[in-house]
């Protein structure tokens, strides 16, 4: 408990709370359990994806091209869904395709990061406009509406249990899932060690670039869970429903506390950067502030949120290269 | 410090020496010398080209007026090149209608992201020879032959504030506008109409608050129009403007079942609001045929190249009688359409 | 035994010329005085940005923000112009507001020493919501009829007036960084930060005019772009941010920093624009221009890998006969 | 079955112009602690590291473990067959827990997926712990942990992976009195559990303490295996340093120019303290002592880079305050650091451009850009007169020997035409000839009356070029000695003990 409130999540937490007390008095709903599901539901798609992201972000690299790899899956998905029967074996089919597509995109990158040694950034820039290119080549920007797909989606999609909504289950199951791996599974304990100390990692025998492509293997992965998450809350595909969203959800894990230049980062935090992310949009709607300002609003709080950690960070290292001088 | 300060005032006057030999105009044999690649291009095939520039191409508004505009090139035996940026950006879309002048094409419709931003390659392509004309969005008037409308903003405007009053079932009570983006010029032509005819003719609606940009995503409108419900929970309907922005709104609605007490009408096509329409989470949806527009597009532009003036009330086969404002340039396509659950399924787009 | 080696900039000047010839034969009215002027005219602000872009990266960051303060500094100007300012004071005014967003990205990168994608990254957004803010979203007009000469005039008749700036702007950076001290020093910082530091050099500095000069090189842009557009909006070059990345590394510049051209950049540049106009001419469908463009990118770099193996090799070779 | 645990016969090694190790032998018992004892650049590091797999020696070397021969080639192959070691920086994950951090590397490649058993890993880090006598909750983020109780971690990793041979490399570096004494108990009990223990370190006194037999080396070269009983701390220090002297202990007479440089109170929190000396033209000041006693960044600071200080800096009799390195090249100053791959040079710009980077501005010509010209006389001149080999300006300064590294740097310094020239290990890694050039250079540079002044753990150096030699210890001045009263012997004692005189007797237990 003491650790946490020392901890670089504590910040974020903080921040929240005062937003919430200020916007529980300013609108009424804001607290109700609807509106805060509903804010939930309406991120589920980013915080999916901010979670593979803080892996990515953790072992000092970064992926600008998730949102294409969604929109790709979305699309394939879309496309699927058109020819497959109406019984509950299409849910499981879907549960297969959409994650093993966007884990072959996602390994692509990997591959090349790691075995090409081509900087992260750039690689999936270049992937990012490959995979858009391809898919409003492909798909001309045509939407595909609930009519295209079979009922059992549409049942899947308005599925909930204990009044919460598959789609915020799925956000749940992907936080978990990714919980356990990063503490449960040797691979997650390497990705964290590669994290915390790249040299010491290396020395005890840890296989650098398997890690790499490991991430952004399961970044795809997640993209294509975030595919799922994100036909289901629209019911429909939008081939450009996604454009930009990837700068979201990297401002997601940095706000959760995540070092853009490798070594920390938590599920934790990213889960909360995601809601600060969140609670803003919908707080401005409600606050009835003018939207023009919502940007600037952001902005600055990035700005605030990364100056301050940095300024955190530099202190703690002055601390570490202390050497005892004899009073 | 005083090198520098000399530095720049050196560098100010190249500028201006520079700009005193500046001129609007290429040489006078850059224009020739176009002009014959032109008609050895144009003795190749000898067919009339015609190029349509929408906005933005891949989205399903666009693709619909593509495959009339298409359908009219092959219909009249012209050639249609039917190209557009891939962003709603006006830079790109200047480039675009660049490279068309390369192609030595004898007809540019634009549909522009911003009229002011195409002024000037429009006028390039007028001392070029070849026709200017807009459609779907005015473009500089002082520059066009032809503007063809798919509909009379005002009236457009006016008629859905009406529809949704009428859907409302009640002349008072709270409503909300969702738009596209902000910056766009029709949707906001249309929506200050919508507002006046609110108005002058209803003044027990009340709006209450200003009109909130979805960024052309369906998602966002569905997110924003679930924090509407919850911030104004008497709001009785809802006006959505651009095409996703109808969709996101009907599907807040028909999550929280609330089909009887907010009505929604809004600019959609109809097989997309197919599914909002049967059960009533979209009342209707207000729009022309985006691919008689392109038809239509295509037909006058052929008409211009062969020498022919549109005339009020003239009938296009394929589309119908076209209205023709006294200006002799604006054309306006006919009366929306409204698409409801029971016609929404005849439409192919 | 002298030997004559490709450095990665001349394998890219034969990549340029070997598509202008390619295309030349192969598209008909690539070569229209028609077409060259075209691109002559879409080039200069692309290749600003890239410039811009580049610079930056030599030092091994990245300028995320960089067209949002065009559009800001285009903002400035519109506002200044349309208030009836003289055309020189409206341009001045759009530098100034395009240098203080570069001050303001110079301070929290090189002061207080966050990384710079993450400063870009915020500053992107907040400029983004200053222009919304003070535009509503919409476009502004009504600049002077010799403002928008600067953008589609010709010089003498006969080139593109924006060309010539563009190509003074770069061989002004080119002589800014190869012969003068702060750009020997961004190579310098951008190669060994520390080892810089300790010669003496202050980092800081070094890197706080390279976000102004980066500023710099977007208001230009941003001068070019609204006069030859009439106007300016929030998304003013909005989609030449990750083009601009895309050419300054196919440029040969490194992305950790330390080495990077102008010649390079430019000839990255050109190549991107004929492949653009030249797909263009030949009616391929757009979004099929934006994957050869990553295409490209991606596999101009596993050559440069594989050519840094090989040499490698050579070496290694080299070294166990000796 | 052989007496020795391991055995390391014939080991050499070369690097780039420098021969590291030059046929060295180590021979460790089963359940001894082996002091490994050598001054700084001796090879003891080298040594290690082709131990530990991560370097390989020259071919010849000659590697048997348990009596069996043995191929080290990667650092998990020395793990594996229990050979840990304890780096003085340490190899800990900073996030994870204790009980991770010392089960760590357990897993090959192969079982990505495994789950991992937290049960058993804690089982496993409290045992190991436990051995140690060691309490501390395993779940604990070692960044929680102090430095002693990090090592203790690293220790217990050892011991988890059943080590039969642990090197400690400057084990006692940042522990304070009562940690050390803690950590004697460890070996000691490790070492009554058969486990051999390599101990590497400048203390002497605790070298007694703990260790059964040392192993010398000097400039890479093997010195002798001798039992604690045959040694004294004399003895000791005598075969470190060598009977013969390497360089001839400066003799000239220092010119008693006007003041350059005073330094009074000077002190930065974690750093140093109550430093007050002065430098005067045409005199070599050495400053020595023990690495970490914060001679560094005493330097760094007079330079302008280790920020912000307590107390005054006096330059030319004006007091002045130097708020970055670029203020300190312009009052005149100028410091190689101890790094020259890290912070010395650019190792990928060409030797022209390195040379010139302190002084680009003055090589402006009228309109303000770089006057290439002139800029590559300066360098030629350099490469001729520092005779830096092979002479090609436009070659990488990462191509050259290290010898000929800093000789650039040293040029690239002498551009800037400092009064005041700070140096630190100034001959660091470089080979014997190239260091008494080095040598001769800088006593030829205060005679032009340049004030230098000599940052070194070599000690025959410091005697070689100083006139005066201030020892610091734990960052302090311990004492100043004149050159006619110092010996090796004497800044020994200082630098060890912090006394004048004789080593006290209870340095000898």
């Amino acid at each position: 408990m003491k650790a946490f409130l020392k901890s670089k999540e504590m910040s974020v937490a903080v921040i929240i709370l005062l937003l919430c007390i200020i916007l529980a008095f300013i609108s009424p709903v804001f607290l109700t359990a609807d509106n805060l599901l509903d804010v939930v539901k309406g991120n589920a798609v980013l915080g999916i994806l901010a979670i593979g992201m803080t892996l990515v972000i953790i072992t000092g690299g970064i992926d600008v091209s998730v949102a294409a790899v969604t929109s790709a899956v979305c699309v394939v998905l879309g496309k699927t869904m058109m020819f497959l029967p109406d019984s509950p074996l299409t849910i499981v089919l879907i549960f297969v395709i959409a994650p093993l597509f966007g884990v072959l995109l996602g390994s692509i990158n990997g591959i090349l990061v790691a075995k090409i040694q081509i900087p992260a950034i750039v690689v999936t820039l270049g992937m990012m406009s490959i995979i858009n290119g391809l898919v409003l080549y492909i798909t001309n920007g045509q939407y595909l509406n609930s009519s295209n797909f079979p009922t059992v989606f549409l049942k899947f999609s308005n599925f909930s249990v204990f009044g919460i909504s598959i789609i915020i289950w799925l956000f749940i199951i992907t936080a978990a899932l990714t919980w356990y791996i990063l503490k449960y599974t040797l691979i997650g304990r390497e990705v964290m060690a590669i994290g915390g100390n790249k040299e010491s990692a290396v020395r005890v025998g840890i296989n650098y670039s398997k890690v790499q492509i490991f991430v952004f293997s399961y970044m795809g992965f997640l993209a294509g869970i975030a595919a799922i998450a994100q036909t289901s809350y629209t019911k429909a595909v939008d081939p450009n429903g996604m454009l930009g969203l990837e700068l979201m959800v990297i401002a997601a894990v940095v706000l959760g506390g995540a070092n853009i230049m490798g070594g920390r980062g938590t599920i934790f935090g990213t889960i909360l950067g995601v809601l600060l992310l969140g609670i803003i949009q919908n707080g401005l709607i409600l606050a009835k502030i003018d939207t023009f300002w919502q940007k600037v609003f952001t902005g600055a709080i990035i700005l605030i949120a990364v100056s301050y950690d940095h300024i955190q960070y530099k202190r703690s290292q002055k601390q570490l290269s202390k050497i005892e001088v004899e009073a | 410090m005083k090198k520098i300060a000399g530095l720049f005032v050196a560098l100010l006057l190249v500028f201006g020496l520079l700009a005193g030999c500046v001129s609007q105009q290429g040489a006078g044999g850059n224009s020739n010398s176009s002009k014959d690649g032109k008609d050895e291009a144009g003795g190749g095939d000898g067919k009339i080209k015609i190029a349509v520039v929408p906005k933005l191409i891949g989205i399903p508004y666009f693709n619909a007026s593509e495959k009339g505009a298409i359908q009219a090139g092959k219909d009249l035996g012209v050639e249609v090149i039917y190209t557009g940026p891939t962003e709603a950006d006006a830079a790109q879309q200047v480039k675009v209608i660049e490279d068309l002048i390369s192609q030595d094409v004898d007809v540019i419709a634009v549909a522009p992201n911003d009229a002011a931003a195409l002024s000037p390659v429009l006028q390039k392509a007028k001392d070029k020879g070849i026709i200017v004309m807009d459609w779907d969005t005015p473009a500089d008037q002082s520059l066009v032959e032809l503007s063809v409308h798919q509909i009379d903003d005002e009236a457009y405007g006016r008629h859905i504030a009406k529809s949704l009053v009428e859907q409302m079932g009640t002349e008072e009570g709270e409503i909300a506008i969702l738009t596209g983006g902000l910056a766009a010029a029709n949707l906001n032509s249309w929506i200050d109409a919508a507002k006046k005819e609110l108005e002058e003719n209803y003044p027990g609606i009340k709006l209450v608050t200003d009109k909130i940009a979805t960024d052309e995503k369906q998602q966002v409108a569905y997110q924003k129009t679930l924090d509407l419900i919850k911030s104004y929970p008497n709001l009785k309907g809802i006006m959505a403007f651009s095409t996703p922005a109808p969709l996101g709104a009907a599907q807040a609605i028909q999550e929280k079942g609330l089909q009887d007490k907010i009505a929604v009408v809004g600019t959609a096509l109809p097989k997309d609001s197919a599914p909002f329409l049967e059960d009533g989470s979209l009342d209707v949806a207000i729009l022309w045929e985006p691919d008689k527009l392109g038809y239509l597009t295509v037909a006058l532009a052929k008409d211009l190249v062969d020498g022919k003036k549109p005339e009020n009330g003239q009938n296009i086969d394929g589309v119908g009688e076209v209205e023709v404002w006294e200006d002799g340039k604006t054309v306006i396509m006919g009366p929306p359409t409204d698409f409801t659950k029971d016609n929404a399924k005849d439409y192919d787009f | 035994m002298k030997q004559v080696t490709l450095s990665k900039e001349n394998i890219l000047g034969l990549i340029a010329i070997g598509l202008f010839v390619l295309m030349s034969i192969s598209v008909p009215g690539f070569l229209s005085s028609n077409n060259l002027t075209n691109m002559m005219f879409q080039l200069p602000e692309f290749g600003l940005f890239a410039l811009a872009m580049m610079v930056v990266i030599v030092t091994g960051g990245i300028d995320l923000s960089i067209t949002y303060t065009a559009a800001l500094a285009g903002v400035a100007i519109a506002i200044l112009s349309s208030n009836g300012y003289p055309m020189i004071i409206a341009i001045l005014g759009g530098i100034a507001v395009g240098l203080l967003c570069g001050f303001m990205n110079g301070f929290i990168i090189a002061k207080i020493g966050v990384s710079p994608i993450l400063v870009t990254l915020g500053t992107m957004v907040l400029f983004e919501g200053l222009i919304l803010s003070i535009t509503k979203g919409n476009s502004i007009s009504g600049f002077s009829p010799e403002y928008t000469l600067i953008g589609n005039g010709y010089y003498l008749g006969l080139i593109p007036l924006s060309i010539i700036i563009f190509l003074f702007v770069a061989i002004l950076t080119s002589v800014l960084l190869n012969k003068t001290v702060w750009g020997r020093s961004v190579y310098m910082v951008g190669s060994n930060p520390v080892a810089s530091l300790f010669s003496g050099v202050n980092n800081s500095k070094v890197l706080m005019k390279v976000y102004l000069y980066s500023a710099l090189l977007a208001a230009i842009a941003s001068i070019i772009m609204t006069s030859r557009y009439n106007t300016v909006k929030v998304d003013l070059g909005s989609s030449y941010l990750l083009q601009s990345v895309a050419a300054a590394v196919l440029g040969g510049t490194e992305i950790q920093g330390g080495y990077g051209k102008v010649i390079g950049t430019l000839y990255a540049v050109m190549i991107f624009q004929m492949i653009s106009s030249g797909l263009n001419l030949m009616g391929v469908p757009r979004p099929i221009v934006t994957v050869i463009m990553g295409v490209i990118l991606i596999a101009v770099l596993i050559i440069n890998f594989i050519k840094v193996k090989a040499d490698e090799n050579k070496q290694k070779k080299l070294a166990e006969t000796a | 079955m052989s007496e020795y645990l391991l055995q390391m016969l014939n080991i050499s090694k070369t690097f780039p112009g420098v021969k590291a190790l030059d046929d060295v032998k180590l021979e460790v018992k089963k359940g001894e602690v082996h002091a490994l004892i050598g001054e700084n650049g001796a090879g003891k590091s080298t040594l290690i590291k082709i131990l530990a797999g991560v370097y390989q020696p020259d071919p010849g070397a000659q590697f048997f473990f348990e009596g069996k021969e043995a191929k080290i080639r990667r650092p998990i192959d020395a793990t594996m067959r229990g050979i840990s070691i304890i780096y003085q920086d340490l190899s800990l994950f900073p996030n994870l827990s204790v009980a991770e951090n010392i089960y760590i590397g357990r897993d090959s490649d192969k079982h990505s997926w495994k789950k991992v058993d937290w049960a058993l890993m804690e089982k496993t880090a409290k045992k190991a712990l436990k051995e140690l006598d060691f309490e501390i909750d395993v779940s604990t983020p070692v960044e929680k942990l102090s430095i002693a109780q990090q090592q203790m971690v690293e220790i217990a990793r050892a011991l988890a992976f059943d080590a039969k041979l642990i090197v400690m490399d400057e084990p006692t570096s940042s522990l304070s009195a009562g940690e050390v004494e803690k950590l004697y108990e460890v070996i000691f009990s490790l070492k009554k559990r058969g486990i051999s223990i390599i101990f590497v370190s400048h203390k002497l006194k605790e070298l007694f303490t703990v260790s059964d037999r040392f192993t010398v080396l000097r400039d890479g070269k093997y010195v002798g295996t001798y039992h604690a009983n045959e040694l004294t701390e004399e003895k000791l220090i005598t075969l470190m340093v060598g009977r013969k002297i390497l360089y001839e202990k400066n003799k000239e007479k220092a010119a008693s120019g006007k003041t350059l440089l005073e330094v009074r109170n000077l002190a930065k929190e974690g750093n140093f303290k109550d430093i007050s000396f002065e430098l005067r033209e045409g005199e070599v000041l050495g400053i020595t002592g023990l690495v970490g006693s914060g001679r560094t960044e005493l330097a760094q600071a007079i330079f302008g880079i280790n920020r912000p200080y307590k107390g005054d800096i006096i330059i030319n009799g004006q007091k002045t305050v130097i708020k970055s390195s670029e203020e300190a090249v312009k009052k005149g100053i100028a410091y190689i650091p101890e790094s020259r791959k890290t912070q010395g040079l650019i190792l990928r710009q060409s030797i022209i451009n390195n040379i010139s980077l302190p002084v680009l501005k003055k090589l402006k010509n009228k309109f303000l850009l770089i006057n290439r010209r002139k800029e590559i006389e300066l360098a030629e001149h350099y490469i001729q007169s520092l005779d830096v080999r092979p002479p090609l300006p436009y070659r990488a300064a990462g191509d050259l020997s290290g010898g000929n590294q800093q000789k650039v740097v040293i040029g690239k310094w002498l551009s800037t035409n400092p009064k005041i020239l700070i140096i630190d290990e100034p001959t660091n890694g470089i080979d014997i000839g190239a260091k008494s050039e080095i040598h001769k250079l800088l006593r030829g540079l205060a005679a032009n009356g340049m004030g230098i002044i000599v940052i070194s753990s070599e000690l025959p150096e410091v005697l070689a070029v100083s006139d005066r030699i201030i020892v610091m210890r734990h960052g302090r001045i311990a004492g100043e000695l004149g050159i006619h009263e110092a010996t090796q012997e004497s800044i020994m004692n200082l630098a060890l003990l912090g006394q004048k005189g004789k080593i006290r007797e209870e340095a000898q237990l």
